[in-house]
């Protein structure tokens, strides 16, 4: 029987509580997107922080590099499309998803 | 030290719990329990006990409610009995899963139907498989004593378990008699404030009650179980300390009279009294007889019930609580498979009495040993005898 | 203890410039595609902050956050059973005052909120929701309605609304679907007259996040219920979400509003109200219902309306 | 080890006169028990207390099925049957009427010694209220001693307050005015 990923009873916390907050952040829901991606047309964006506050798994983020911008996370991001949907200015579209893109590297912010 | 006063027992739990100094009760009422939780509110209201006591709208809602202030932290008791007890059957097994150490007196009572308020063991028979600690008292002065040893018991960072003292309703809860009330001192001196392992707190987040996918599920069972366990070696070394502090000495199982005894009655809780006296008056006839007392029920002390019974011919169980479908009652079953393995195993005959506060004389004790050796003598299997229905 | 508009008195609220970075509940959740559900948990999170012990009732939140060994939860959290949220929480409340007391542990003026679905809500937690709101206790508590058993398959509970097909309520040639009408729950937790009551959507994030933070400041019990897009249940596309959760407060059918202190406070009105078809047809759960249906519906949202205004009217003449 | 029973009406007190007695025994480094009749019987009903009293530790939780004493707090009692079951031929009966002691036996088929007093007037004269448990605790204590009777005196200050002063009182007079007929 594979065992991978499991926990000896002896190591589990009292009570099988788990003791690292927000473990669930290294837990890809990236993979559960189909076919596209959203991508941001900056040209277009008007830095309202919409695609952030309404995202349901958090996969934009404050972009750290150009204030006012938000980055997209590859790794959350399970293609709902209310982004899209959303966006005052429709900046954001689909793009096809590219086979070298899905998997790319991990976030987990 | 301590003082000697005559007290009603569901009072005397009240203050047991009192001198505890627990955090928050959290108690919805029913009968026969009522007088230990009225008792603790009066304390609360007095100013005596400074603690929350959550009246909640019901007894679903007052284990919920235990279950949240023990997670948070705090020294927690409940009582209840019967249906009450029935009503919080799913959360008691979460508050073992979850090892918190709630303490619980269990005035024990008939189940429904039909409506009995009267005393009986079906209620905790019925929530055998909980996971708790479980405890079973023969007069006041052990409620109050296994009262204090549940919480210091049920809160050692090597247990963390739920602890339920079970009292019989009525019988023991409605009935004043003497006992010694230890003082504040004393009990401070055994039972150190509450350092629960974890807690739900802002300062370190943990996240209790998460699903238990396949993967985990058996592991966290087995976690618990062994917990259950190992949770023996704790219960005893503090009867022990109760012994050192109160000057009581309590076994996981007592005996009386057992010394070359051929049969033995097999009891838990006040009817145990009875049969010591039963007993009493079958020994002055010449007959070699004697109680096995279970005090400590979970965990099962199956090495002590071996050593106690040793020797003995036949066991005359007194079980209090039916289950149907099976050809014993639950006590009796449970014996049946851990003596099965074992060689020079005696009779085991099987008595259901006493069933929704039915008074079991000293007289029907004498009858049943006649009844138990008979069968024994027989060789035929006995099935469980329901004592005095009239047919 | 003081009243709600009295601890409101300095309240500053949040704007959309000063919504909060922090994330309680935490990303790789397992929610489905386009969960209006989570988004509003997450919302309410934001607008509690990082001081919350959470509380969630079993349901489609509890399960995809907690998996083990993932939880989405950065804050304490506990799940104890389905019905039982509220008195998990009174007990939580209940032990922390009296450690908080007796200087067991000191006040770090954590916040308590319960997270509970539709069902745990209006249907098996009722009576401990009751008894809670009913002692006092100084709790949020947060009904993330999907109008269903969604976590079970999309069953009906007592807060689906009239004609919605669901597995247990499902259209045949005597029934239109669910036959009764969505029970008031805000209404009845106004009813125990507790410091605040709110309803929210979460196309009105910045609205929403400002009731919780309300809530959690004030004193006692709260209650917010918010209506929670279900894309799954509801048969209707992922990205409708939002449009969804708009459209509702559009067409009356879920008003928003706040009762503070019995004072009710119509938070969104509704000067130009879409038809009810219009909410409705985006829905494929409510698709088999015929004109007359919908006619009937609409009467009823705007019965329902009107009363609002009226309860308005008269708990603010009273005030 | 002596048992009584107590025969009364729900809330004439006749089981806080067996938790009295109980407490006062204790007091005086006895052992005692005192417990109800375990029923849903409400107001007016007639009810039953237990009390056992004994030098030494009691191991029994069996009802009492033959007092050694019964006592009556009602006078009405007495003809509804059931007073006399199992009281032990050499037992006492210890009742509350205003009848002699012939019209008592009739009443209620019990022939052996019997202390009676009127305890309704008693009670009515001392305390302005006809509930005669304390009362007829003087009773019981001049026809079965058990205790000494200045040992009920803390239970009866514990339990009453203000009013013991007058219940102490009255249990008195009712020592002093109880007529035993062996």
């Amino acid at each position: 029987m594979a065992d991978e990923g499991m926990t000896p009873w002896k190591d589990l916390a009292l009570g099988c509580a788990m003791t690292e907050p927000g473990s669930s952040r290294r837990f890809n829901t990236g993979d559960w997107r189909s076919r596209r991606r959203p991508v941001t047309d900056r040209e277009k964006c008007i830095k309202c922080g919409l695609c952030w506050i309404i995202c349901p798994d958090m996969a934009y983020s404050p972009d750290p590099e150009d204030e006012g911008f938000y980055n997209w996370d590859s790794f959350y991001c399970k293609g709902c499309g209310i982004c899209l949907e959303e966006c005052p200015k429709d900046a954001i579209s689909w793009q096809e998803e590219r086979e070298e893109d899905k998997y790319g590297p991990a976030c987990g912010s | 030290m301590g003082r000697r006063v005559g007290l009603e027992v569901s009072l005397a739990c009240a203050e047991a719990v009192g001198l505890c100094n627990v955090d928050v009760i959290a108690a919805y009422p029913i009968t026969p329990q009522t007088h230990i939780v009225e008792h603790l509110s009066e304390l609360v209201a007095d100013g005596h006990l400074d603690a929350e006591f959550v009246p909640v709208e019901s007894e679903h809602s007052a284990m919920s409610a235990c279950v949240g202030s023990s997670a948070a932290g705090a020294r927690t008791f409940t009582s209840t009995s019967s249906q009450g007890l029935a009503l919080m059957h799913e959360i008691l097994f979460i508050a073992s899963a979850l090892r918190l150490p709630i303490v619980m007196a269990v005035a024990n009572r008939s189940l429904s139907g039909p409506i009995s308020i009267w005393n009986d063991h079906s209620d905790i028979m019925a929530e055998r498989d909980i996971g708790w600690i479980q405890t079973f008292a023969e007069n006041g002065q052990e409620v109050v004593d296994l009262t204090l040893h549940a919480f210091k018991v049920a809160e050692d960072s090597r247990v963390c378990l739920p602890m339920a003292v079970n009292l019989d309703g009525f019988n023991l809860t409605h009935v004043i008699e003497p006992m010694e009330l230890p003082d504040q001192e004393q009990v401070d001196a055994y039972l150190p404030p509450f350092k629960p392992s974890q807690r739900l707190d802002t300062a370190a987040p943990i996240s209790m009650g998460m699903v238990g996918v396949p993967e985990v599920y058996t592991e966290a069972k087995k976690a618990c179980l062994e917990a259950l366990e190992n949770s023996y070696p704790v219960i005893v070394e503090h009867w022990k300390g109760l012994a050192e502090q109160f000057g009581r000495e309590y076994k996981p199982i007592e005996t009386y009279r057992t010394d070359d005894a051929e049969l033995l009655f097999v009891t838990m809780g006040s009817m145990g009294e009875t049969v010591m006296s039963a007993v009493d008056q079958m020994r002055d006839d010449g007959q070699k007889v004697g109680v096995v007392r279970i005090r400590l029920w979970r965990p099962f002390p199956v090495d002590d019930f071996m050593n106690a019974i040793a020797g003995a011919k036949v066991l005359a169980v007194i079980d209090r609580a039916l289950s149907p479908g099976v050809p014993a009652g639950p006590v009796a079953t449970e014996l049946r498979g851990m003596l099965y393995t074992k060689d020079d195993r005696p009779y085991v005959a099987d008595f259901v009495c006493g069933l929704s506060g039915r008074d079991v004389t000293r007289s029907q004790f004498t009858e049943m040993a006649a009844q138990a050796k008979e069968a024994a003598s027989s060789g035929k299997e006995m099935f469980c005898q329901m004592v005095g229905v009239k047919e | 203890m003081i009243s709600a508009a009295e601890a409101l008195k300095d309240f500053k609220k949040i704007t959309p410039k000063t919504i909060p970075l922090v994330e309680p509940f935490s990303k790789g959740h397992r929610a489905c595609q386009g969960c209006g559900e989570v988004l509003a948990l997450r919302l309410v999170a934001k607008a509690v902050g990082m001081d919350m012990i959470a509380v969630s009732a079993t349901g489609c939140m509890e399960i995809i956050s907690s998996p083990y060994p993932q939880t989405a939860w950065e804050v304490p959290w506990i799940h104890v059973a389905f019905e039982n949220a509220a008195a998990v929480a009174s007990g939580i409340e209940a032990g922390r005052k009296a450690m908080i007391r007796k200087g067991i542990i000191k006040d770090d003026g954590a916040k308590i909120v319960a997270f509970a679905g539709d069902g745990a809500t209006a249907d098996i937690g009722l009576q401990a929701l009751s008894g809670a709101l009913e002692r006092g206790h100084d709790f949020t508590y947060i009904c993330l309605d999907n109008e269903a058993y969604m976590n079970t398959g999309i069953q009906r509970s007592s807060s689906t609304p009239y004609g919605a097909m669901t597995t247990t309520s499902p259209p045949g040639k005597v029934s239109k679907g669910q036959m009764t009408w969505k029970k008031n729950v805000p209404m009845i937790a106004a009813a125990h007259n507790i410091p605040y009551v709110a309803t929210a959507s979460p196309a009105w994030h910045v609205d929403l996040m400002n009731k919780v933070k309300k809530a959690v400041s004030i004193p006692g019990p709260a209650y917010i219920h918010i209506f929670s897009p279900c894309p799954t249940g509801w048969r209707c596309p992922p990205e409708t979400s939002i449009e969804t959760a708009r459209k509702v407060v559009q067409s009356k059918v879920f008003p928003l509003y706040e009762v503070i202190d019995g004072r009710y406070v119509l938070t969104r009105d509704i000067k130009k109200p879409i038809p009810v078809e219009e909410y409705l047809k985006t829905q494929r759960r409510f698709s088999h219902l015929k004109e007359e249906d919908i006619a009937y519906i609409q009467k009823r949202v705007d019965g329902e309306w009107d009363r609002l205004l009226k309860l308005v009217q008269v708990t603010n003449e009273e005030a | 080890m002596i048992e009584v029973r107590f025969h009364g009406r729900g809330g004439q007190g006749a089981v806080t006169s067996a938790e009295l007695m109980a407490l006062a025994a204790i007091e005086e480094g006895k052992y005692a028990q005192a417990f109800p009749s375990f029923g849903p019987e409400r107001r007016g009903a007639p009810v039953q207390a237990f009390l056992r009293i004994s030098d030494e530790p009691i191991r029994l939780r069996e009802k009492i099925y033959e007092p050694d004493v019964v006592l009556v707090l009602d006078p009405s009692l007495l003809a509804t049957g059931g007073v006399k079951d199992g009281l032990k031929p050499d037992g006492t009966l210890v009742a509350n009427s205003s009848k002699d002691v012939a019209a008592v036996r009739g009443e209620c088929g019990f022939n052996g010694r019997t202390a009676l007093v009127n305890a309704s007037k008693v009670a009515e004269e001392e305390l302005g209220v006809p509930i005669t448990n304390t009362t007829m605790l003087g009773s019981l204590l001049k026809a079965a001693g058990l205790i000494d009777i200045n040992s009920i005196k803390g239970p009866l200050e514990h339990r009453f307050g203000k009013i013991a002063e007058k219940n102490w009182k009255a249990l008195n007079r009712a020592y002093d005015e109880t007529v035993i007929e062996e």
